[in-house]
This record gives structure tokens, C-alpha cells and sequence, in this order.
């Protein structure tokens, strides 16, 4: 059912909680079950230096949270606003059938982190 | 590494080696079919009588009262049909509760579409069912009654014996499914005014894909499986020999054990249960105030989500259970918790716990040891 | 000392070894629940779909088509009442054969009583259905025609291909009973226009006690054994992982040797078959004139009765069975044979060799070394 | 659902046929099954020298016409004239439920070779 990647992240939790420096905060949420993914993100320069999650949802939406933190840490901004729900998936080694939106919920709030008014704008990034 | 601890015996339990043992010739040596007459089928047709014995010792019946089935869901399926569709009249009554399990529930739903008329009564806040409502809508339309022995959620016991009573008051014949009684609590049909009740091997170590329903001397229902004269023509389908003879033998252990259940595994249960609540703020025991099974704890970390919790444990090397049925992929909430009327955030974070005579104390301390650390972890992560 | 040949295959058979190795893990070790989340029910679950790719590829179809049942009864009696059922109109018309197993003959009856209708169309001498009479009776009421593949007592091969034209001109489903088909000749779904098949494990060795029924992409049916959202939400019940597995092996290694099985035990039961006939005067080949399956005699000593018979057979070491069913203690004549239209003498005297990939040249040898004696001692005891 | 001793009787079928110089004769048939038994006896100066039987039937009667010949040589008429059902059931250790007619088809070729005019009575035994 859940790839071991999935049962990695959800038994790990790697990057869970709040980054009180974050230069960016995005949250989504998922009408229909619930699910809500919050995400903070720092960035340096121009990569993104730090990340973390808060979660409430399924396993499929903790575990893209945490996973999709595994894949733009690093990353320059543009880099991070290109990353898909397929991409995602795909680093997950892939969700159950019904599950999928729970990756889209996280690349959600990272869009929305992107585009919306950070919580502390120190630098202006060009998302 | 990882410790493994199996606590999801509710959903199956691992088969005795000497059931599996007594399994094998059947397999290759003694693989007649039962109903045939040479001497391959009659060594075949023994091992199944001796096991019909079994399962009637463990249970208090009468060999002629036990026919096997393919498990607790065709047991259920087979109580529910047969008797609501052998009762006299075209459209019957049947009276069952609202924490039954899908196998009584959706059968109950089945007959509903056919013209048949069903009341599920309600549970109170510890999961034990009204038995004020039963008697209040018994009539002499009622085909059936048919309530568990023990729930499988929470463990809680139901009041079987007053059941019966007002069943029998009534002259309506009452049904239990036994499927988490049958070997884990003593169930003695010598006692119980019970006229038919299931069990299913695989919940108390015996093989997946067989049980057995009994049927008091006497009562007679419609076969739900037909085709071939087999089980006395109460239930059609070549026997599954080496499945009941693996059964007869669970059946047999099953009673040797059952003392020693009652008082180690439950010991070992409430120390699971007195630790956790002790140890992690915030928990709360479902079904705290019912008489319970000794083996199930079903324990809420409300503010968490079951189905996570579960996983995250699962990477721990702990098996357990969330009460929410998913599937199919849409999370719905457990009928039983919600029957108990409990909270969402209860609903949404329980946990079921199920041990078996196979549980050590050494795995209880590695639960102990890790739960509140993952607690830690998915509350670090949720949502204030 | 006696040889011991099993000449009962279709009654049951000898599970292959390598099904057993296959099982085994599955009791002692990964004994989850195939619908839990965690890593042991997981671990359950790749092997049920490990087996259901198995099972899909003996019969050219799809995993998605395949549907595990605990055997040929419930596979037969879940396409019956299923389709019956999720039928628009209330009363349904079906169309069977007099030839049919118990399984589906007496879930046709239970339907009439329920208020459905079922035409039973003959069958000739030989044992094959007449196809007019389904082309005569089939109409726009028709929900389901159900006409086996290989009949069990004579191993007569029917016109499925011809009948499931009847029916898809119709617009109406075709489910066929292929318990003595599949593994015996080749069937093949992306072929033929069926809908719904039945099979069943331990006739083609593989464990007893499961089976599964082909459903054809897009046929919906309601489900026969209701409750748990196993099996797609197709079949409820503890999904019998063991036997699965056991099952699917059983698909594999069958596929394999289908070859084979055409043609070396196809020789050997046309030896057996001309020998016994050569030797012993005044035997009857029963369905000489149709297609049959490759392993099935069905041959009848006129005089003698077959039960005896097939005592003194066992005596001797060789296991066969009779076309009377007698499991209640009163011999009934075979429905087969007497639809047939023959001879009570040649109906009482009747019976079945069933041969299988185990049987050797030494076993036919036996048997044709020792029938001849028996049944000569046998006339020299009858009332001349 | 067969003893042992029907086994081996069915399936070595002792005295079967007839003897031609039987002394007694009788038969007996059951309307209901169809079961008929023949039995042929040669009675010596006072003791059952030799029997034997042909029948037409289910398992069960055939096992009991020659289990109930086994019971029977060397006894004298007046024995024979006593053995009962229940004892030939002891006997063939036993017969399903459905199948002890068998049994009393073979008593009652017995009662009958025993009461009838014989074929050929050279001896007039006193049953
Ligand atoms: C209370 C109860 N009834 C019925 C069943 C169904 O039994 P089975 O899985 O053998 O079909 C179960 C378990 O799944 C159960 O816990
Ligand atoms: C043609 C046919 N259909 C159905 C069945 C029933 O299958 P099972 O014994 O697996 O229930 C059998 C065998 O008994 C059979 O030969």
C-alpha cells in the first residue's frame, strides 16, 4: 500500500515543526478530507537553506510534506516553483490510487509559500 | 534494529506450528475428497470428524451442531440469510446492534433490500449494547436477534446471556458472532440459550479460510452455499480438510490456553493500557467502563490521526490497528466508535492494540518504550 | 502388497509439492491480514496479487478480472444469485443445462423459488447441451446463461464458444463452470466471449478450500458473501492468503504443463479407456461421441452396480467414483447420466475414472491388470 | 463410511455363485432399494457344510449376504434359524445409518432358505 519511502518519511518525520527564521510560509488544505500541510522555508542567497512542515492528514499528505522538503532543500527558488505533483509522486516511489492528492496538497502550500506575502520578507525572491 | 510486535491479533494471528503440522498430510498424502467413498476419502473424512469434535469441546456444542464454513464472514452471512429466509413469513424482522461487524451488517443491509425489516439498536459510551431497546422492539415478527460476543474494536463484551433471555422469552432465535470470544474468553453453549453462533480459525491461531457456524440441534435455516450434500447438506463446497483439521487442532490448544489467557495476556494488556495513559498525556481509553475482552485496547491520541500513527509505529516494527476502515482509500470513520457517540478527535486517533497468547512481555516493553517517542514526534509535527 | 493408484481427480487431487513449499511461509511467518496497513499485512498482500496474476495468466485475463472465492461452489453460486440479483427486473429468466454441477443446479433452484424462472435445456446422448434449445429460450428477460465447460462425470466438452455467441447476440451474460476445464485444457478469455468462470483449486492440485471467479471487465454483480470491503468490495472475508498462494502456484505449474497434460494423459486414458473396453465384454463408454476433456472415463459394467464396484476397487488400491451421488445413504441416480437418456443398467453401473499429471503408466497398468478380475468376481456373484 | 470387514468382504467376495448341491434356497428382496440376495445352503447331518450367495445390490447388502455366510457355516439350522440382525451387524462392524437394510435383506434370504421348501431336500432339517 505505502511505498517504503512513504513509511520512511511518516516513521522519521524529518523536518517536522516550525522554523522560526522562515523567509517564506505557504499552507493548503484539502476541502474534501481535511488534509493541511503548512510549510516554512528559508532562503539564502538564492537556494533555499532550511524547510520544515506541520501536518494534519493522512499518512499520504505527512509523508509528501516531508518528502517534498527532501526535494527542494538546496534548491533556487524558481528550481522549487517548477517541482510537480508528478515529480513529487515519483520521489515518493509513488502514493495508493485515492491517495495522490495528498501530494498535490503539498505542492500546494509550497506555491502558495512561493507566491504569497512571506512572514518575514527579508530578501525578495523573484518565485 | 527493529523489534517486531505483532499487535494486530484482532485481524488475524499467526498459526500455532502444530496446527500447520497437523495440516500437512493432508496436503499430500491424505488429499481425498471427504465425500468419497474409498479408503483416501474416508482417511480425510476422519480428520475432519475429529476436528468437528474440536471445535464443538471448545465450544461446549454437540458435534452435530458445528458446520464449517469458509470463516466468521460466511458464518455471519449464513446465520443472517439462513434464518431470515427460512422464517415462515415473506418479509421478516431482525433486531441487531450498531457495532456488529460488516459481515452482520451489510447482511442485515441485504435483506433490507429484499423487503425484510431490520432494527440496530444502539451501544452505550463504553460500547455495550442497550439491551432496553432489544426488548422494546422484539416482536413476534422478529425472525432473529443477533448481536457479537465481544467487539472487535474495542473488546468490549456484550451482555449475551440477558440477550438470549429475552430472545428466548420471545421464542426468536438468537444469534452471536463469537468471532473475538471463541477461544479468548470462555464461551459455554451448555450454558447459553445461543442457537447460533460463528467463529473463525484465524483469529485464534488457527488457518485463514475456515471456520465454523453452530447451529443448536434443531434449528433448521436455508443452506447460504448449495450445491453438493455436504455438512449433512447444511453447507455445499468440497471441505476444506487440511483448513479444518488446522482449525480443530487451534481449537484445541485454544481451550488448553484458555485460563492462562484470561490472566497473563490480560495482565499483560492492562499494563499496556495503565503504562500508555500514564505515560502519555492526553490519552483516552474507548470502551474503559465495559466489561472487556483481555486481549484489546483501543486507546485515542486525539489531535493525531490513526492511519499515521499506525504507519509511524509500523516503521518501529509495531503492528497495530487504526478503528478507521480504509480500504479503499476514503478514510471513514469507525461505526463502532461513532455508535459510542465519542468525540471526532477521539474517532480520528484511535489506535487498537490486540495481543494474543503469542504476545511477550518483552514486546509490551518495546511499545511502552517507543510509543511515547513517536506520540512526540507526530505532535512536534501537527498543527497547533 | 496392493498398488495404490488414485484414479479420483475430479474429485479431488494430490496438491503439488512445490504449492505446499509456497504456502508455508505464509502461516508461521507472514500471517497478516492481507488488508492491513502495516508491513505484515502488506507482505500478505503482495503474495495474494502475486497469485492473482498467476490465476489471470492460466486463463488469459486480467488480475483485475480475478476474484478469490473458497471454491467452485462459491464461485458458481456468486455468478448465479450475483447476476440473478443486480438484474434490472425483478424476476429474472436464467438458462442452464440438465448437466450442471449441484453448485449451480441448486442455485437455480433456490432462484425459482425466489420467483425467478430457469430453463434447463437437455443434452444429447453424449452429453452435450442442445444449442438450440438455449438459441429457442434465450430472450430479453434472459439475465444469465450458465453452461459448464467440462462436465464433471463425463468429461464431455461443451459448446462455450457457440453459446457465448447465443448469448452476446442476445445481449445477454454467459458464466461458465470451468472447474474441470481450467488446467485440463486450454482456456483462453481473451478467446472466447465468457463473462463470468468459475474455478476451483484442489482440482487441478492445488489446496482445497479456494477458488475464484473470472468476472469480465465492466460486469458488475452483487456481491454473494457480504460484509469487510475485501477483494475490490467483490467478496468479503478474510482474504485466505495461504490458500491463495497455494492456488496460484497451482495456476502456474498447471499452465505449464497443459501441454503435456493433452497430450500424455490424454494417451493414457484413451489406453485405459480401449483396454477396458478390449478386455472386459459388454462395457459401455459413456459420452463416447462427444469432445471430451483428456483425463475423464466414464464407463459402466451393465449388471454390476458401481458402488460395489467401487468398493472392491478400493480393496484392491485403486480409488475411483461413481456418477450416483450416495452421500446421504440413498443412492440417487446420476442427474448426468439420466439426462443422457440412458439405460438405468448402464446409470447404476456406472464409473469415473479421472485421471491427472500424477498418474503413471504403471498405475493404468495396475488398474488394467486387476479390473478384469474384480469385475469378473463381481458377475459370477450377480443374480444372473 | 465402510468398516473394514465390508471392505475386505466386498472386495474379496467369498462363496459367491451358487453350489448346485444346496439342500436350501431362499431369497429375499427389498421393494424399496432394490436389493435382492440369494443365498444356497448344504446343510450335512446336522451342521451348514457350506453356503453360498448371489446378490444384486448396494454395498451393504452384498457385504451382509456374505458377512451373514461366514456367520452361519458349521452352525446348526437351529443356530442359524437364530442369528439377528443386530448380530451380522456386529459382525460387518457396523453399516451407515442409511444401509442396515442390507443387513435384513440377508436375514431374511436366510429365514427364508431355512422355512421354504428347498430345491432339493434330501434332508428334512428341523428349523
Ligand atoms: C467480530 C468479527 N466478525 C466476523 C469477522 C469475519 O471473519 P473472517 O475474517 O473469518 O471472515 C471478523 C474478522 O474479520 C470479526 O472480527
Ligand atoms: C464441475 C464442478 N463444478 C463445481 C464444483 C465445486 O467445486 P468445489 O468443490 O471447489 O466447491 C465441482 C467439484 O466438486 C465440479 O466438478
Amino acid at each position: 500500500m505505502y511505498s517504503p519511502k512513504v513509511r520512511r518519511l511518516v516513521g522519521e518525520m524529518p523536518n517536522r515543526g516550525r522554523i522560526d527564521d522562515a523567509t517564506h510560509v505557504g499552507q493548503s488544505e484539502n476541502p474534501i478530507c481535511g488534509d493541511r500541510v503548512v510549510l516554512y522555508l528559508r532562503f539564502g542567497r538564492d537556494r533555499l537553506e532550511k524547510a520544515s512542515f506541520q501536518a494534519d492528514g493522512c499518512t499520504a499528505a505527512l509523508a509528501a510534506a516531508a518528502g517534498l522538503l527532501e526535494l527542494i532543500v538546496g534548491r533556487t527558488a524558481l528550481e522549487c516553483a517548477r517541482i510537480t505533483t508528478d515529480q513529487l509522486l515519483i520521489h515518493l516511489e509513488g502514493l495508493p490510487r485515492h491517495k495522490t492528492h495528498g501530494a498535490e496538497v503539498a505542492v500546494a502550500a509550497l506555491q502558495e509559500a512561493l507566491t504569497a506575502a512571506t512572514a518575514n520578507p527579508q530578501e525578495n525572491d523573484p518565485a | 534494529m527493529n523489534r517486531r510486535v505483532y499487535l494486530d491479533n484482532n485481524a488475524s494471528t499467526r498459526v500455532e506450528p502444530a496446527a500447520v503440522e497437523a495440516m500437512l498430510p493432508y496436503f499430500g498424502q491424505t488429499y481425498g475428497n471427504a465425500s468419497s467413498i474409498h479408503e483416501q476419502g474416508q482417511r480425510a473424512r476422519s480428520g475432519v470428524e475429529n476436528a468437528r469434535r474440536q471445535a464443538a469441546d471448545l465450544l461446549g456444542a454437540d458435534s452435530d451442531e458445528i458446520v464449517f464454513t469458509c470463516g466468521g464472514t460466511e458464518a455471519d452471512n449464513a446465520a443472517i440469510f439462513g434464518v431470515a429466509e427460512s422464517f415462515g413469513r415473506p418479509g421478516s424482522h431482525l433486531i441487531t446492534s450498531k457495532i456488529e461487524h460488516p459481515a452482520v451488517l451489510r447482511a442485515c443491509e441485504a435483506l433490507e433490500k429484499r423487503g425484510h425489516r431490520v432494527t440496530y439498536v444502539d451501544v452505550d459510551s463504553d460500547g455495550v449494547v442497550r439491551l432496553e431497546q432489544i426488548q422494546e422492539s422484539i416482536s413476534d415478527e422478529t425472525a432473529l436477534v443477533s448481536v457479537m460476543y465481544v467487539n472487535n474494536e474495542i473488546g468490549s463484551i456484550q451482555p449475551v446471556g440477558e440477550i438470549s433471555e429475552i430472545a428466548r422469552r420471545q421464542g426468536v432465535l438468537f444469534h452471536t458472532d463469537a468471532v473475538q470470544a471463541a477461544g479468548k474468553i470462555p464461551v459455554d453453549l451448555q450454558q447459553e440459550g445461543v442457537d447460533l453462533l460463528s467463529i473463525s480459525a484465524h483469529k485464534f491461531h488457527g488457518p485463514k479460510g475456515v471456520g465454523a457456524l453452530f447451529l443448536r440441534s434443531g434449528v433448521e435455516t436455508a443452506p447460504f452455499m448449495v450445491g453438493g450434500s455436504h455438512e449433512r447438506k447444511r453447507r455445499a463446497g468440497t471441505e476444506n480438510v487440511p483448513g479444518i483439521v488446522g482449525m480443530g487442532k487451534a481449537c484445541e490448544l485454544a481451550a488448553q490456553h484458555l485460563e492462562d489467557f484470561g490472566t497473563r495476556i490480560g495482565a499483560l494488556r492492562d499494563r499496556l493500557e495503565q503504562e500508555v495513559l500514564e505515560r502519555i498525556p492526553g490519552t483516552v481509553l474507548n470502551g474503559r467502563g465495559a466489561k472487556r475482552a483481555p486481549h484489546v485496547s483501543n486507546i485515542s491520541f486525539p489531535g493525531l490521526r490513526g492511519e499515521a500513527l499506525l504507519v509511524a509505529l509500523d516503521f518501529r516494527g509495531v503492528a497495530v490497528s487504526t478503528g478507521a476502515a480504509c480500504s479503499s482509500g476514503a478514510v471513514s470513520a469507525s461505526h463502532v466508535l461513532t455508535a459510542m457517540g465519542l468525540d471526532d478527535r477521539v474517532i480520528d486517533s484511535a489506535i487498537r492494540f490486540s495481543i494474543s497468547r503469542m504476545t511477550t512481555e518483552e514486546d509490551i516493553e518495546y511499545v511502552l518504550e517507543i510509543l511515547p517517542e513517536v506520540i512526540g514526534r507526530m505532535r512536534e509535527m501537527a498543527i497547533a
